[in-house]
């Protein structure tokens, strides 16, 4: 299994624990990796609000420069995710846009490359058998729940790996560790992460509901698979708990950090203490104390 | 070739056919003549080389022997477009598959000046279908002989050419094209080498009404090929015998691959015999066709 | 709709020396020609040129009756059906558009002028269209000049 | 040898003032075959049409050209004339040069002249007409109705009572369909049962009426007039004969733990059973499925117990073959499937549910005999939302279409939990109300006014459980509002989708559907009734979603259709047909892949070809469902086929007359065969 990486900016700073642990899993599964050549920004939020052919510029762009290696690109960010996509979608089915694009690239993209999200090739190409096959630490009934955010389904015609309102695949990979799935309702509502830095009030509500619902779901901690989801549950967690009057504690993983703790990862592949919610004591909690090195398979 | 042989033997044998349809040697190397197989000792005629030029599916229809037939890759798809005109149920013939990595092109063996052919076939002297091929082996297979070829980068496009080639304003292609069927001695070759022309009575037959004026006078060979090309539209699998078997060069397959390439272009892709399931275009529709051309 | 009338009767009579094309019209039964039925009883003027032959549907027409007609010594042809949706088959309409889209390229390829075979849809109800089309079409052959090929 | 008199009309001055129909006249008579030319005032009153009778007679005409007005107009009238002659009424031909001429040029010499010209055409063709005679086609006056809802038995009702006899066949082991679930009907609030349950007895008392339920179409041969039925009579377990319906038997069936289909899944039933307790026949049948004898080959209880030995589990699947004349389709419809809606939970939160359960709840024979308690604790629901359009005008899911029954039964349902439920609140969430029908927008105004019934235009997006409560989460998009409400119970208005199945019996009938599985009426507007299968018609909501007069209005149609039809011993239709040439036709069927009509059957033929005796398969037009348009004869390669009235050969002549000679060339032999 090869496949072209895109980390997007967040993997290489805010997220360098997803990094860190997705490249730890990808080793173990298999996956081979190829980071897309002198990549940049996908164009989510400030390009393609500003000019739409800007915003389909720099995923497309990406994208060219991913094509020589014929692999897929695969993707960790829903945003980083869409914006791929939609230059995908755009390329197929718009050969005005295409041409435009063409001028100003100087090169025309068909759409030719498939564009994946880590969880599409976790459980489509990877499989939930061989997730399950390389588990070490089992996650003893860890009550998860999975939160996919707005963008990961979203919009159906773009994101098409998993139902758009009751995503399942994030759920299916807590299950082959040995955790809980938990049923919840608020798998996919908007955490309010565009508001994280200008109107934190308005997260603390969004996020609040989201803590809340997962609490009452009897969730132990909340598996993320995007790096804004993550830094916005997380850093904003104060505000929510504020907002609703109540101390959530509730720590915010990466799908696959769990799945890397669950792999024998060691102490800087898991990347456990970067979260500003202490994640390491439920982590802890399920499988007792275990030294930070990797545990040789 | 040897395989070959053998399974063509272990089929008489058994009786599982009656006839074994396929290649033998000829006078003259590398071309070989049709066989017609009755008799496993007569097996050991058979051969396969690039001197394989037939399209022998033209004598499957109205047969009366159960056959197996060689097939070549590219010849396989005006099977599918037989089946699909009930002309030939799949399971009335075995289908022997073979890997072809290229046929001989007479006509370019001749003007190059060579007498027999070089040690390799070199691109030079392979039919033009070949260059473009995509299907080296032959689908579909009930009996597959030989080594598979292992897939070549076409070296030119299908379409290559054409649209530069049309590009000539209309009064330029009309006199091209009545000049060229000038030539045409209505010896009706391309017709009756089609293997996709069965007709029992050819329209170019009938005069109640007189669908096409019989006589080479007029411009009426021109009506002809039109004739021709719409019926071929749609169906054509550009196996490229009619070119072959035309006695004054007339380079039919230009205007054949031409509606070829339009249809693909309007109707999603469409290529005659690529599909056992997707009707041919003409009988078919699609309620979002182009509609520019209409008022 | 009354200018479409007019237009086509004085460029008609401006034309008056010029070349007249000859056309003949292929109309289905159940909308065209009832149409141009329409066109008729509404009294809204059209050129001559064209003839009509009245078929069940615009799928009943062979290409090679269009063929034959140029042959025969028309400058152009005109097929004409329900619109999509309408067919009073169904789908006769829908075959004839593939048909003819074919044809058109056939004659491009072969060097006829594709513009010498028109199609139109026209309902039973659209009189003025009909008219409006004729003219057109007329206009159009016009331009072409006479059919010489075949 | 032809001989074609031509007779031009003036049609008052409606002709004559533009085009000279003297010289018409004049110029046609020296045309080849034109034996006879003339040119009178109206050719269609008396005079004119006793003028071409006497030519006929003086003449010995053959063939006839009437220079008049569009053959739409008066082809009938002129064919009647020559037949009245003795001449075949297909032998007369029409110019068109009234509407097509006189009445659109106004210049005299180009209006003649192009007038000339088309009685050219019209002469050309005339001389090759052949004689036809009108088709006759024997019927069989049976009629197979298949699906016995409101509609099905309706259609067999109104039929039987013409006094022709109905074959009744319903698939599940009752007739009375989706409206027998229902509580009670907008927009009378009439008791559904109450006024169908009498129509259910009629039609099993009926002495034409033959009920098959529990039956299946298993395939359908033949054409209009003619068709055979073969029916598949799925094993019931149970004698009819035999059982009185005393119900000892799922009375004392151990396995009773099985979803009610009639009640929705809202109670269970036993693996022996009657739907319901009206059902007809009253005959229970074994679900083997989940019985516990044909699953286990233990048990045998109801065996044991019936008093009349009418248990027999060793029935099979018996097919009868039934002749019919006609089929009136009425296979209903099935509700949208609203599992696939993730974000509104139904399955997974018990206080979700779809309309015909809230049917059930609210229905005095319901589980729970007309109270409407919520189902995951049977309290009363304080709050209860409605949301309409679930699955319907929804792209998401394929279903654009309004199901047109949603609103009315959703207003129906808010007046109903008013009545049955006090102090309850119903809060609607719509996207538009649809009140089109017959006092349907006085009974929207009275649950929004009178009953209290909230209304939200908007959409949810979400249901969730919160606290025992059911969170709506939506917008009211008039008031830009976000919205959150707890509710106790939400009921989903879910749409009308096409009935599983509809596409396999489609292609059994060969007729056609739409893409959602809907069938297709043979025009829009103007045969919504019929099919493109002549003989073949439509009712109730398998054409598309309608509500019950609708379905009983269109059932009433269709049986007044095939009693049309059987009005008479013999079918009479035009010979204008497709006819295959079997010595040119190589049997490639490219004419059955264009017809939409499945007019093309097969025929095995002996030919002698190059005196070689030859068999063959080809292709043989079916006289009973040829309409007639010829897309056959445009698509065959060998022109085999061919359209009697529009033959190829006379469109040729039309062709070849038309500009004249000035630039004709001539390299088709002059001697026809007339």
């Amino acid at each position: 299994m090869k496949y072209s990486y895109y980390p997007g900016c967040s993997m290489h700073s805010t997220a360098a624990e997803f990094e860190s642990s997705f490249r730890f899993v990808a080793g173990v599964l298999g996956m081979e990796l190829t980071e897309v050549e002198d990549w940049f920004c996908c164009g989510a939020t400030p390009a393609h609000i500003t000019d739409p052919l800007l915003g389909l510029a720099l995923p497309t762009q990406n994208l060219l420069q991913a094509r020589p290696t014929g692999l897929d690109v695969a993707t960790t960010c829903a945003a980083c995710y869409n914006r791929l996509k939609t230059a995908n979608r755009v390329a197929l089915e718009k050969p005005k846009k295409r041409e435009a694009l063409a001028q100003i690239l100087g090169e025309e993209y068909k759409g030719e490359i498939p564009v994946r999200h880590i969880l599409d090739i976790f459980v489509n190409d990877v499989g939930v058998d061989n997730i399950q096959r390389n588990v070490l630490f089992p996650l003893n009934g860890l009550r998860v729940a999975s939160y996919y955010g707005c963008l990961l389904t979203r919009p159906p015609e773009v994101a098409d790996f998993d139902d758009v309102e009751n995503p399942v695949t994030m759920d299916k990979i807590v299950e082959a560790l040995g955790g809980v799935a938990l049923e919840w309702p608020f798998k996919t509502e908007c955490c309010g992460a565009s508001f994280s830095l200008s109107r934190s009030d308005i997260v603390g509500r969004l996020a609040g509901e989201i803590m809340r619902y997962a609490k009452q779901a009897g969730a132990e901690c909340i598996a993320v698979a995007c790096p804004l989801c993550q830094s916005n549950l997380d850093l904003r967690q104060k505000e929510a708990s504020e907002y609703e009057g109540v101390e959530f504690n509730m720590p915010i993983l990466y799908i696959t950090q769990l799945m890397a703790v669950a792999y024998g990862g060691g102490g800087k592949d898991v990347g456990l203490g970067k979260a500003i919610v202490n994640a390491e004591s439920v982590v802890h909690r399920v499988f007792g104390h275990r030294g930070s090195e990797r545990v040789e398979r | 070739m040897e395989q070959l042989i053998q399974e063509a033997k272990k089929l008489l044998e058994e009786n599982k056919v009656d006839v074994v349809i396929g290649y033998r040697s000829s006078p003259l190397p590398p071309f070989t003549r049709p066989a017609f197989i009755r008799r496993p000792e007569d097996c050991e005629q058979l051969v396969f080389n690039c001197g394989s030029v037939y399209n022998l599916t033209r004598y499957l229809i109205g047969l009366g022997e159960k056959p197996a037939i060689v097939v070549k890759g590219c010849e396989q798809r005006g099977l599918v477009v037989l089946e699909q005109e009930n002309m030939l149920p799949r399971d009335s013939y075995l289908l022997i598959g073979v890997g072809c990595s290229g046929q001989v092109d007479e006509r370019k063996l001749r003007e190059g000046g060579f007498d027999r052919l070089p040690e390799q076939l070199s691109d030079e002297l392979m039919a033009d279908k070949c260059l473009y091929c995509d299907q080296h082996n032959t689908p579909d297979a009930d009996i597959f002989v030989g080594d598979e070829v292992e897939s070549v980068e076409p070296r030119t496009e299908r379409y290559a050419g054409l649209d530069e080639f049309f590009a000539q304003d209309y009064e330029e292609l009309y006199h091209h094209w009545t000049e060229v069927f000038s030539r045409c001695i209505r010896c009706y070759a391309c017709r009756n080498i089609c293997p996709l022309c069965y007709c029992e009575q050819c329209i170019s037959y009938v005069n109640m009404p007189q669908w096409l004026p019989r006589s080479v006078a007029d411009n009426n060979n021109y009506l002809f090929h039109m004739r021709r090309v719409l019926c071929m539209a749609g169906r054509c699998i550009d196996c490229g015998e009619c070119e072959r078997a035309c006695p004054v060069d007339i380079p039919l397959r230009t205007l054949y691959k031409r509606i070829a390439q339009k249809i693909e272009g309007f109707f999603y892709g469409y290529r005659a015999g690529n599909n056992r399931e997707q009707l041919p275009p003409l009988q078919d529709f699609n309620k979002d066709d182009s509609a520019d051309f209409i008022l | 709709m009354a200018d479409a009338e007019t237009t086509a009767k004085t460029k008609k009579k401006a034309d008056r020396t010029g070349f007249e094309p000859h056309i003949i019209g292929f109309l289905c039964n159940w909308c065209t020609y009832a149409g141009a039925d329409l066109a008729g009883t509404s009294r809204i003027g059209y050129p001559t040129n064209i003839k009509a032959v009245r078929v069940p549907c615009s799928g009943r027409v062979d290409a090679m009756y269009v063929i034959n007609a140029l042959k025969n010594g028309a400058d152009g042809v005109l097929v004409s059906g329900c619109h999509p949706g309408d067919c009073h088959y169904n789908q006769g309409n829908y075959y004839a558009r593939r048909r003819f889209m074919i044809l058109r390229e056939i004659f491009s390829a072969m060097g006829i002028n594709p513009e010498r075979l028109q199609m139109s849809w026209c309902s039973a109800a659209e009189g003025a269209k009909w008219a409006q089309i004729v003219a057109q079409v007329t206009e159009k052959i016009r331009e072409l000049g006479p059919f010489e090929g075949i | 040898m032809a001989r074609i008199g031509v007779f031009v009309c003036w049609c008052g001055s409606n002709i004559a003032g533009t085009v000279d129909v003297k010289k018409v006249a004049e110029e046609v008579s020296k045309l080849p075959y034109v034996v006879y030319s003339t040119d009178y005032k109206y050719m269609c009153s008396d005079p004119g049409q006793n003028m071409i009778k006497e030519a006929i007679k003086e003449h010995r005409l053959t063939g006839v050209v009437v220079s008049a007005c569009s053959p739409r107009m008066h082809e009938v009238t002129f064919r009647r004339t020559v037949q009245e002659e003795g001449v075949n009424p297909y032998m007369m031909e029409m110019a068109n040069i009234r509407e097509h001429c006189s009445w659109v040029h106004d210049d005299m010499e180009e209006a003649t002249e192009k007038a000339i010209e088309l009685v050219r055409m019209a002469v050309a063709k005339a001389v090759e007409l052949e004689p036809m005679e009108k088709i006759e086609v024997p019927v069989t006056k049976r009629a197979l109705v298949i699906g016995g809802g409101i509609a099905g038995i309706q259609a067999a009702l109104d039929i039987a009572d013409g006094g022709v006899e109905v074959i009744l066949v319903e698939k599940s082991p009752s007739i009375g369909g989706k409206m027998s679930q229902l509580d009670e009907t907008f927009p009378t609030l009439d008791c559904s049962q109450c006024i169908l349950t009498p129509k259910m007895v009629d039609a099993a008392q009926h002495p034409n009426i033959k009920i098959y339920s529990y039956a299946e179409l298993e395939e359908l041969d033949g054409f209009i007039g003619n068709f055979q039925a073969r029916i598949r009579q799925k094993a019931r377990s149970v004698d009819m004969e035999l059982c009185n319906g005393c119900g000892d038997c799922w009375n004392k069936c151990p396995q009773k733990k099985i979803p009610s289909e009639f009640e929705a899944g809202m109670s269970d039933r036993a693996a022996i059973y009657v739907p319901f307790p009206q059902a007809i026949p009253n005959t229970p049948v074994i679900d083997r499925e989940n019985c516990i004898y044909f699953q286990s080959g233990k048990c045998g209880v109801c065996a044991k117990i019936c008093p009349t030995g009418a248990i027999s589990y060793d029935q099979s699947d018996e097919f009868i073959t039934e002749e019919v004349g006609a089929v009136v389709v009425a296979t209903g419809y099935d509700l949208f499937n609203t599992d696939v809606i993730g974000e509104y939970g139904y399955g997974e939160i018990p206080d979700v549910i779809s309309g015909l359960q809230f049917e059930r709840l609210s229905s005095a024979s319901g589980p729970t005999e007309g109270k409407i308690v919520r189902p995951s604790d049977g309290k009363k629901p304080e709050e209860v939302a409605f949301i309409c359009c679930v699955g319907s005008r929804d792209d998401k899911y394929g279903r654009p279409y309004c199901s047109r029954i949603c609103c009315m039964y959703t207003a129906k349902h808010a007046i109903l939990l008013h009545h049955k439920s006090h102090g309850s609140q119903a809060y609607v969430f719509y996207i538009d109300v649809r009140a089109g029908g017959k006092g349907y927008e006085e009974f929207l105004r009275r649950a929004t006014e009178e009953e209290g019934a909230i209304y939200m235009r908007g959409r949810v997006s979400r249901l969730y459980r919160d606290n025992g409560k059911v969170v709506v989460k939506g917008a009211d998009t008039l008031s830009g509002a976000q919205i959150e409400l707890h509710c106790d119970m939400v009921v989903l208005a879910n749409g009308i989708t096409a009935s599983p199945g509809a596409e396999e019996l489609a292609r059994k009938l060969s007729i056609s559907y739409d893409e959602y599985g809907f069938y297709s009426e043979a025009h829009p507007k103007l045969r919504p009734v019929e099919t493109n299968t002549a003989g073949i018609y439509l009712a109730g909501c398998c054409q598309a979603p309608k509500d019950i007069p609708d379905s009983v209005s269109q059932a009433s149609a269709a049986a007044s259709k095939v009693l049309a039809l059987f009005s008479g011993d013999f079918l009479t239709r035009e010979p204008n047909i497709a006819e295959v040439n079997p010595f040119t036709c190589t049997g490639c069927f490219t004419c059955r892949e264009v017809c939409p009509y499945d007019a093309i059957d097969e025929e095995e033929v002996t030919v002698h070809i190059d005196g070689k005796k030859v068999t063959r398969t080809i292709a043989r037009v079916n006289l009973g469902k040829c309409q007639g348009c010829g897309i056959c004869c445009a698509v065959c390669r060998s022109n085999a086929i061919n359209l009697k009235g529009t033959k190829d050969l006379q469109i040729f002549r039309q062709i070849k007359a038309f500009t004249g000679s000035e630039k004709e060339k001539s390299d088709e032999p002059v001697g026809s065969k007339k």
